[in-house]
């Protein structure tokens, strides 16, 4: 990992599990891997801080199942 | 009047080929064996995602009405399943559960077999019905085995064959080792043919 | 701090209605619904101004979900009560949203008519090449060759363009794009609703479950790549062969061109048609009986 | 003839076609979908030059499919709406018709009726549409149609049926034939008394607690135009009080259930019939339509004859007016029901009272039924 | 199972949709034309595979009226035809189905009734459509409808049904249902005593002599196929022995009347019933479809209990078989019709006898109706 | 000496019917009717195995003059009757001759699909841009601004094209003619029968009782002058701007591709099926059940 | 029962214009007079270059059947018209024709008046129509000529007016030429206004 | 007129009475104004002779109301 000049801004990924059906989506198109397979399929955030909060996997979910959001409360 | 019958449900979510195996089953009874059959499914909302259901009534007589009155034997393939489609329900019956999505049963007297287990072993998780096929098959005695893999060629697509009898054999082995005496309010065996002719 | 996602949610889905939705895991028209939904919101039109129409299929199953207000019609005829809807009410801004077999088979007529007259309606087609709803048979946009469960032997018509459709019968805007170029996607619908006129925005999405599973494309992810690999901007289409284009497909804004919308020109003929009465004086009944040939 | 007063009545010679446009603008019809089709087309041209005077919309729509939709979608935003067609077109209409049922919204859907099946004889008149409007869409559901005999009742019975349709959240059906939309009387309009014109209820709750499908009394729920802040789903799926999909057995028999209970608990209004000379007869015609003139003429003749007839109209044919039927019936020792078809509303009146003696005549030649005919087998009863 | 062997007989477990097509193909179908609708879209499908192995032709159309038209087109071609839909298609065919029955062309169209109005409930059994089935299109037509009730009934029933239009030039409508359609049983095929398949009689004039809708002592005029020599010309006007348009009132009555004769000479034929434990019965369920299932085991039941009950399934519902049901009414102290719908043959079966007990039983939640349900009702009579 | 009309007359007018027709004096419907009979006579097929649908209005009157295997349908529907003719007798010649509204008001989804599927049929529309059976109200081809019974203040929809329609949607021969070209049109008529695939020939013609009364054309000779004076070749119409063809149309064909028509593509078909039975065997009813999605 | 009922035919060939005659004529009497009138007309195949016919029944009670059951007056403008429609003309009735393209008259007490000929000369054949409704409302005497004015007016656009009223005067004028007395078999005036109260 | 070296042939116009709905067409096309219109407005051939034999009034006519044909006999 490099350290860049501009502070890094940290993203939450919320799964709701209730919704989500496991398609896989999120996973495969997230461009940093953030994501792994659950036992179910479903998405489990095994590196949430690699998130750079591009929105490709809220925008992807056809369920309505993720929320991305900055982990410093502030808009993203 | 209910001697007539032997009545069957399979159940299970949209994916576990519950509908397959109820078909297979009915083959081998009513095609390749001599039984009058019927064999219905649920359509509809629930089969999406959700459960889907299959029945099957066979008899040494013409078949007049074509569901479920009392259910003599249940297969259920999962919680969800189990749950929504236990009512009639025949206390005598047999009931079958695939212990790897089925935490709960409702009654002590279930026999709980892991089904989707054994057929992840044999490689291919889709072949779980199959698998329980074969035991329900042994179960209910009501289908040779023979017939039971005729049904299953005749259905099952060439280059899956060997696959699919692999797993209709481990089905059948599973069930040899259930112990029924063990099975406390359980149906012996008699109790389930018994008014069978 | 309330997310996007949240904001869809909380804000726009009805939670009367069961979630998760209807449609199977992957499948493109959550994807679809998503985006209409972002774009309406980000027009701040109040959503009891909103109406959405759709016919029967997966695709018809989706008003149900969104807090506008909503029909869910017959087959191929959402654009016909739309109309009626539009006519009626032209303060309403009046969306459809229709599948393939919906919009271009059995609805085929009502969708060159609506193009045609113009009227101020943003109709969204979801083309999974398929009838998804009934189990996987060819829809008029199946791809020549493709399997579907009523062609067996693989499909010997050939597929309607629905943009092209469109922009001859008479559409003032016209785009294409798919489940996978999402922002893209958001702006095609909000502009297509900006429109002053008929606007389509045809959606290629994913039918695994039918289309793909007879046409190994099974899975939702392999159909998110083909969908990237296989579309091609309008601009760079422009300039392709037809053989480069073959198997590929043009995303982006098709044709926009500007005439007064239907209820624009209805209302001249109003003001028309009040002058005349102001000047000839009301009449009861018809005009003098000619020998008319009134025959079938 | 031509004075710019509106507000005093005068007479006006009219067709049937065109009376119908009248009272359907008087009482209060803004929209109007069609798709020509003789003999009804002279409702559409009308329109089409009238409704854009008062605000109203007329469109000619790409056939009679499209031309259902766009007047359950008008009516749901509010508009009073109308479309009027024959034979071809009614048979076209019977899917969308089964959506207005289901969703119960109000609209009235004139049938013109000429000679069939098929494209038959266009320009004939007929009665042959009586059943089919009953049970032309699938499935069970429940509609109210009326039928006209002359001008008169075309601008009143029109004005009636938007009346039944908004009260009852119904399509109505009117039918008229060849003969009479096209045959041209004197009315003097507005009428000395004109009736009174009924709207739609609309909800009285906020938004929120809204129920567009929630039983009630009367069976009706109230219904909210779109737009107006009461946001639902509407939908051709069996639903609940929400209007959300529900197939339960519960949601589904509770509302069949009550579509068929709101026209019965309407009963006494909804079952419109017409008397003539019935008070002391002895032997009665019972029909509708165009008949029903041939049918007044046959009674005088025959009284003229010393005979004691008389005459019922039915002015609705569904719900069938049993009651009314049945009091002549019983009253009669003898009753001719003459139709213009091969014996269709004959089978209601067979079925309300079996003990009757019926004698039913049927002529389906593409010709008017004359006095002569009725007045011969009158006294032959 | 899969030996190549097509000349004996083997054992099949088929769906009733399935038994259907079978059932079709063995009358000598050779065309279908379709638009796929649940629950009927297995018959499509199983079309599509087969049809093109025989030489026959398999298409979907873009609707369902597209899909009657092509299939009357077929037909005047030569090609026994046949399509499939539920509710809403059949709707939508009403207008073509006019005019098949008008220009009297012999097809089959099967409705796979689910639950109604509207889109109503896609995937729940109803038999709501019935009246439909015979009023659904506008104008007086003649037209003949079946019903089936089991896998074995699904094939022989439609062999019947194609019989049934060739030999009487005319559109057969075969209702199944939700619960038949999808239903696999046992059927051994060919059956060990195949039903005999009539073909349409040809004309064996010169082409100039041939008069394609003149009357004759059976009211059905020999039908020559497009293509054989014998150009005529083929109208849904109203139309003379040649097949011109002709409006005048002899030819319009005489040719209604010689549709409804035909079917009436052929009464003995086409109105096909089974009876079950009839012969001692005191009281009587009459049905049809799918509740037949649940009617022989209420009888069983009420056998059981000592109970003379006995059972008349009606398989031809159009035109209604009163002399069965009348025999079965004046032989029974009570009659009871039970109907997934809110009553529509009970209807029928009241009008052909109206002293009979008669005890209508309904069902209209999507649910099938039960035998345990019957047999309370069967003792409570 | 047998002189041509005396042949049309002799030989494939129906004497059966009254003559003169139907039609009013000066009707371009009867010279289209002359030149149907021409274009085909002139190729030698037996009446026998010629077939000539139409669904209804005046247009869908000709088919009973002409001695060929001869329907009058549904309105709209001539395609779909065809299309079962064409499938179940392939040897047969198949044409359909409608109206303008015929063929593009509730018989435009026929319409298209018939061109999409490319079944060797001939599609003659006869486009007097009204509805003249039922006393001129407006079609989908009355121009913008004309007057119609029920545009009584005007008409504010925009034509269809039909030609470009047809092209769009997939047939193979689409062409244009009028009723004063009379031995071009000939020529094109029978250009449509010989194309394998789906040939349109779209024929500008008179309704001068209804189009023409309330336009201002209101006599055929004078409709005559207007063909002659606007109809523009195809060639020259390429050449000239969109300014100078306002208010002028192309003749000639407009578009001639070849692609296998729709019975070639089944009879393929049919040969797979047979081999596939041949190594399969023989199997009554469908495949193995799958958990399916039938829903509506 | 007749005698309630003042029943007329017109007819003639679809462009002579007789049901815009018998609509105008409806009108004087039932809209500008006080009868009650119903005005029907056959559509159809005939109305095609062919025949066309509109009818015109007034009386002073509300009318019940619609349609003529004998003509008590028959306007023929033209010989095909004449022959197609005759039946049910009452033998006292009024037969008048147009003496233009009319030849041969089935009864001798028929007015023969030359209604084309006349337009002709005021310029336009196309008013033959209203010149025989001028003749007809003076023969029949049921409409005053100023209600018939009226009516004319009233159904004809603004330019044409003069040329309708002087059509309809030409109308009136060519009847009163005509000496209803040396009619054979014809009915007098008062023969057929008799009845009528 | 001038005299052409070649043979000048001749036409018949013959006009079915019966089935002639006196349009016009035929008489405003002719290049050679061989029709005039007699009383009921249909074609009289006034200019027999100045017949081309080009066959416009033939395929013109509507009602199949018109033959031409070779005043010697022959094809044309
Ligand atoms: C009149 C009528 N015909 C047929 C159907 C059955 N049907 C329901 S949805 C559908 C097609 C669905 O395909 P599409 O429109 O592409 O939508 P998708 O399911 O693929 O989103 C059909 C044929 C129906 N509901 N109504
Ligand atoms: C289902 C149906 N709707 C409407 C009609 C009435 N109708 C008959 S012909 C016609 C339109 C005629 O116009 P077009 O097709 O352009 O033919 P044209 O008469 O101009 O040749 C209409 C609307 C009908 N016969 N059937
Ligand atoms: S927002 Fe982007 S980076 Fe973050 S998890 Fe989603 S897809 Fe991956
Ligand atoms: S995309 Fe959505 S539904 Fe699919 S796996 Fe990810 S969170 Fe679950
Ligand atoms: S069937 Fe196809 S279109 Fe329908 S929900 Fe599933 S993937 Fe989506
Ligand atoms: S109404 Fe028009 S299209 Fe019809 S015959 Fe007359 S001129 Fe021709
Ligand atoms: S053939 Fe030509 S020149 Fe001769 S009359 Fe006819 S149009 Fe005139
Ligand atoms: S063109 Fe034909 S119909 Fe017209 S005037 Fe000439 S001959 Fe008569
Ligand atoms: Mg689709
Ligand atoms: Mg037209």
């Amino acid at each position: 990992m490099t350290t860049s000049a501009k502070k890094k801004i940290f993203f939450d990924q919320t799964i709701y599990r209730n919704w989500c059906k496991s398609c896989g989506i999120c996973i495969a198109l997230c461009p940093k891997s953030v994501y792994e397979k659950n036992e179910t399929g479903g998405p489990l955030a095994v590196r949430p801080d690699d998130c750079i909060g591009c929105l490709v996997c809220e925008l992807h979910c056809p369920d309505f199942a993720i929320s991305i959001t900055d982990r410093s409360g502030g808009e993203n | 009047m209910k001697n007539d019958r032997y009545e069957m449900r399979f159940c299970g979510s949209g994916g576990q080929g519950v509908i397959t195996a109820a078909v297979i089953f009915a083959e081998a009874a009513g095609v390749f064996g001599d039984y009058y059959v019927c064999q219905t499914q649920s359509y509809g909302p629930q089969s999406r995602g959700g459960s889907s259901k299959a029945e099957v009534i066979i008899s040494t007589k013409e078949i007049d009405y074509p569901q479920v009155v009392s259910m003599d034997c249940f297969l259920a393939m999962n919680q969800t399943a189990l749950d929504s489609f236990f009512s009639n329900f025949n206390p005598k019956g047999l009931l079958i559960v695939d212990s790897t999505y089925v935490d709960q049963v409702p009654t002590t007297g279930a026999i709980s077999l892991p089904f989707t287990e054994k057929a992840r072993e044999l490689g291919k998780e889709i072949v779980a019905n199959i698998v329980a096929l074969g035991a329900v098959g042994y179960l209910t005695g009501k289908v040779s085995v023979e017939n039971l893999e005729k049904a299953v060629d005749a259905r099952v697509p060439e280059k899956f064959r060997d696959l699919n009898r692999e797993a209709l054999h481990a089905g059948i082995e599973l069930a040899k080792n259930v112990n029924m005496e063990n099975l406390s309010r359980s149906p012996t065996l008699d109790d389930i043919y018994g008014h069978t002719d | 701090m309330v997310d996007h996602a949240s904001q869809v949610r909380n804000g726009f889905l009805r939670h009367d209605m069961n979630f998760p939705h209807v449609w199977c895991p992957g499948c493109g028209l959550g994807i679809v619904l998503g985006s209409l939904i972002r774009a309406t919101s980000s027009l701040n039109i109040p959503q009891d101004d909103l109406v959405l129409a759709s016919g029967i299929g997966c695709t018809g199953r989706m008003p149900a979900y969104v807090d506008f207000n909503t029909l869910h019609t017959t087959h191929g005829r959402a654009l016909t009560f739309a109309t009626g809807i539009k006519l009626a009410n032209p303060n309403l801004t009046v969306m459809t949203v229709m599948g393939d077999g919906d919009a271009t088979a059995i609805g085929g007529n009502h969708f060159i008519h609506a193009a045609r007259r113009n009227l101020n309606i943003t109709a969204i087609i979801v083309n999974n090449m398929i009838y998804g709803m009934t189990g996987g048979q060819y829809s008029p946009t199946t791809p020549y060759g493709s399997m579907a469960t009523t062609a067996p032997y693989g499909h010997i018509e050939h597929a309607f363009s629905i943009a092209e459709l469109a922009i001859t019968a008479g559409a003032s805007y016209v785009a294409r794009g798919t489940v996978h170029h999402v922002p893209q996607l958001d702006g095609l619908i909000k502009a297509g609703i900006e429109k002053k006129g008929f606007s389509v925005i045809e959606i290629m999405s994913n039918c695994h479950t039918y289309y793909g599973r007879q046409n190994g494309l099974s899975d939702p992810v392999e159909y998110q790549k083909y969908f990237k690999n296989n579309a091609v901007t309008a601009k760079k289409a422009a300039e392709m062969t037809a053989e480069e284009m073959e198997g590929k497909f043009s995303i982006g804004v098709l044709a926009d061109i500007d005439k007064p919308p239907y209820m624009e020109e209805y209302q001249y003929i109003r003001d028309k048609a009040c002058k005349k009465r102001a000047e000839k004086g009301e009449k009861k009944g018809g005009d003098c009986a000619e020998e008319r040939r009134d025959e079938m | 003839m031509n004075s710019t007063a509106t507000d005093q009545s005068q007479k006006y010679l009219l067709q049937g076609n065109e009376a119908i446009v009248e009272g359907a603008l008087a009482a209060g019809c803004r929209f109007y979908a069609g798709y020509p089709i003789t003999p009804s087309s002279e409702i559409a041209e009308l329109m089409s030059r009238k409704l854009p005077v008062l605000g109203g919309t007329f469109i000619q729509m790409e056939d009679e499919i499209a031309s259902m939709g766009a007047i359950v979608g008008a009516s749901l935003a509010g508009a009073k709406s109308l479309t009027a067609t024959s034979g071809p077109g009614f048979s076209l209409m019977q899917e969308n018709l089964g959506y207005a049922s289901m969703t119960e919204v109000p609209l009235v859907i004139v049938n013109v009726m000429r000679g069939g099946p098929s494209t038959g004889l266009p320009t004939s008149p007929a009665q042959a549409d009586v059943m089919q409007a009953r049970w032309g869409t699938h499935g069970d559901h429940a509609i109210i149609v009326l039928a006209v005999s002359s001008v008169a009742d075309s601008y009143e019975i029109t004005i009636q049926a938007f009346n039944l349709s908004e009260k009852y959240r119904t399509p109505v059906v009117l039918l008229s034939d060849e003969i009479v939309g096209h045959t041209r009387e004197a009315i003097t309009l507005p009428p000395n008394e004109p009736l009174p014109v009924f709207n739609r209820i609309k909800p009285s709750v906020p938004p929120e607690w809204y129920l567009p499908y929630e039983d009630n009394s009367r069976g009706v729920p109230p219904m909210a135009d779109i737009g107006s802040g009461y946001r639902h789903h509407v939908t051709g799926l069996m639903h609940d009080a929400k209007g959300f999909p529900d197939f339960s057995p519960e949601v589904t028999g509770g509302f069949l259930k009550r579509q068929y209970r709101k026209l019965a608990n309407g009963a006494d209004e909804i079952q419109m019939t017409k008397q003539f000379m019935m008070d002391d007869a002895e032997i009665a015609i019972i029909t509708y339509g165009c008949v029903s003139r041939s049918a007044i003429r046959a009674v005088k003749m025959a009284r003229e004859q010393g005979i004691k007839a008389g005459f019922l109209q039915l002015v609705t044919l569904w719900p069938f007016p049993k009651r009314a039927v049945d009091a002549v019936c019983r009253k009669c020792r003898a009753v001719l029901v003459p139709e213009m078809n091969m014996g269709q509303m004959v089978r209601e009146v067979r079925a309300v009272n079996q003990k009757a003696t019926l004698k039913q005549l049927n002529r389906f030649d593409g010709k008017l039924i004359t006095p002569e005919i009725l007045f011969r087998k009158l006294m032959s009863l």
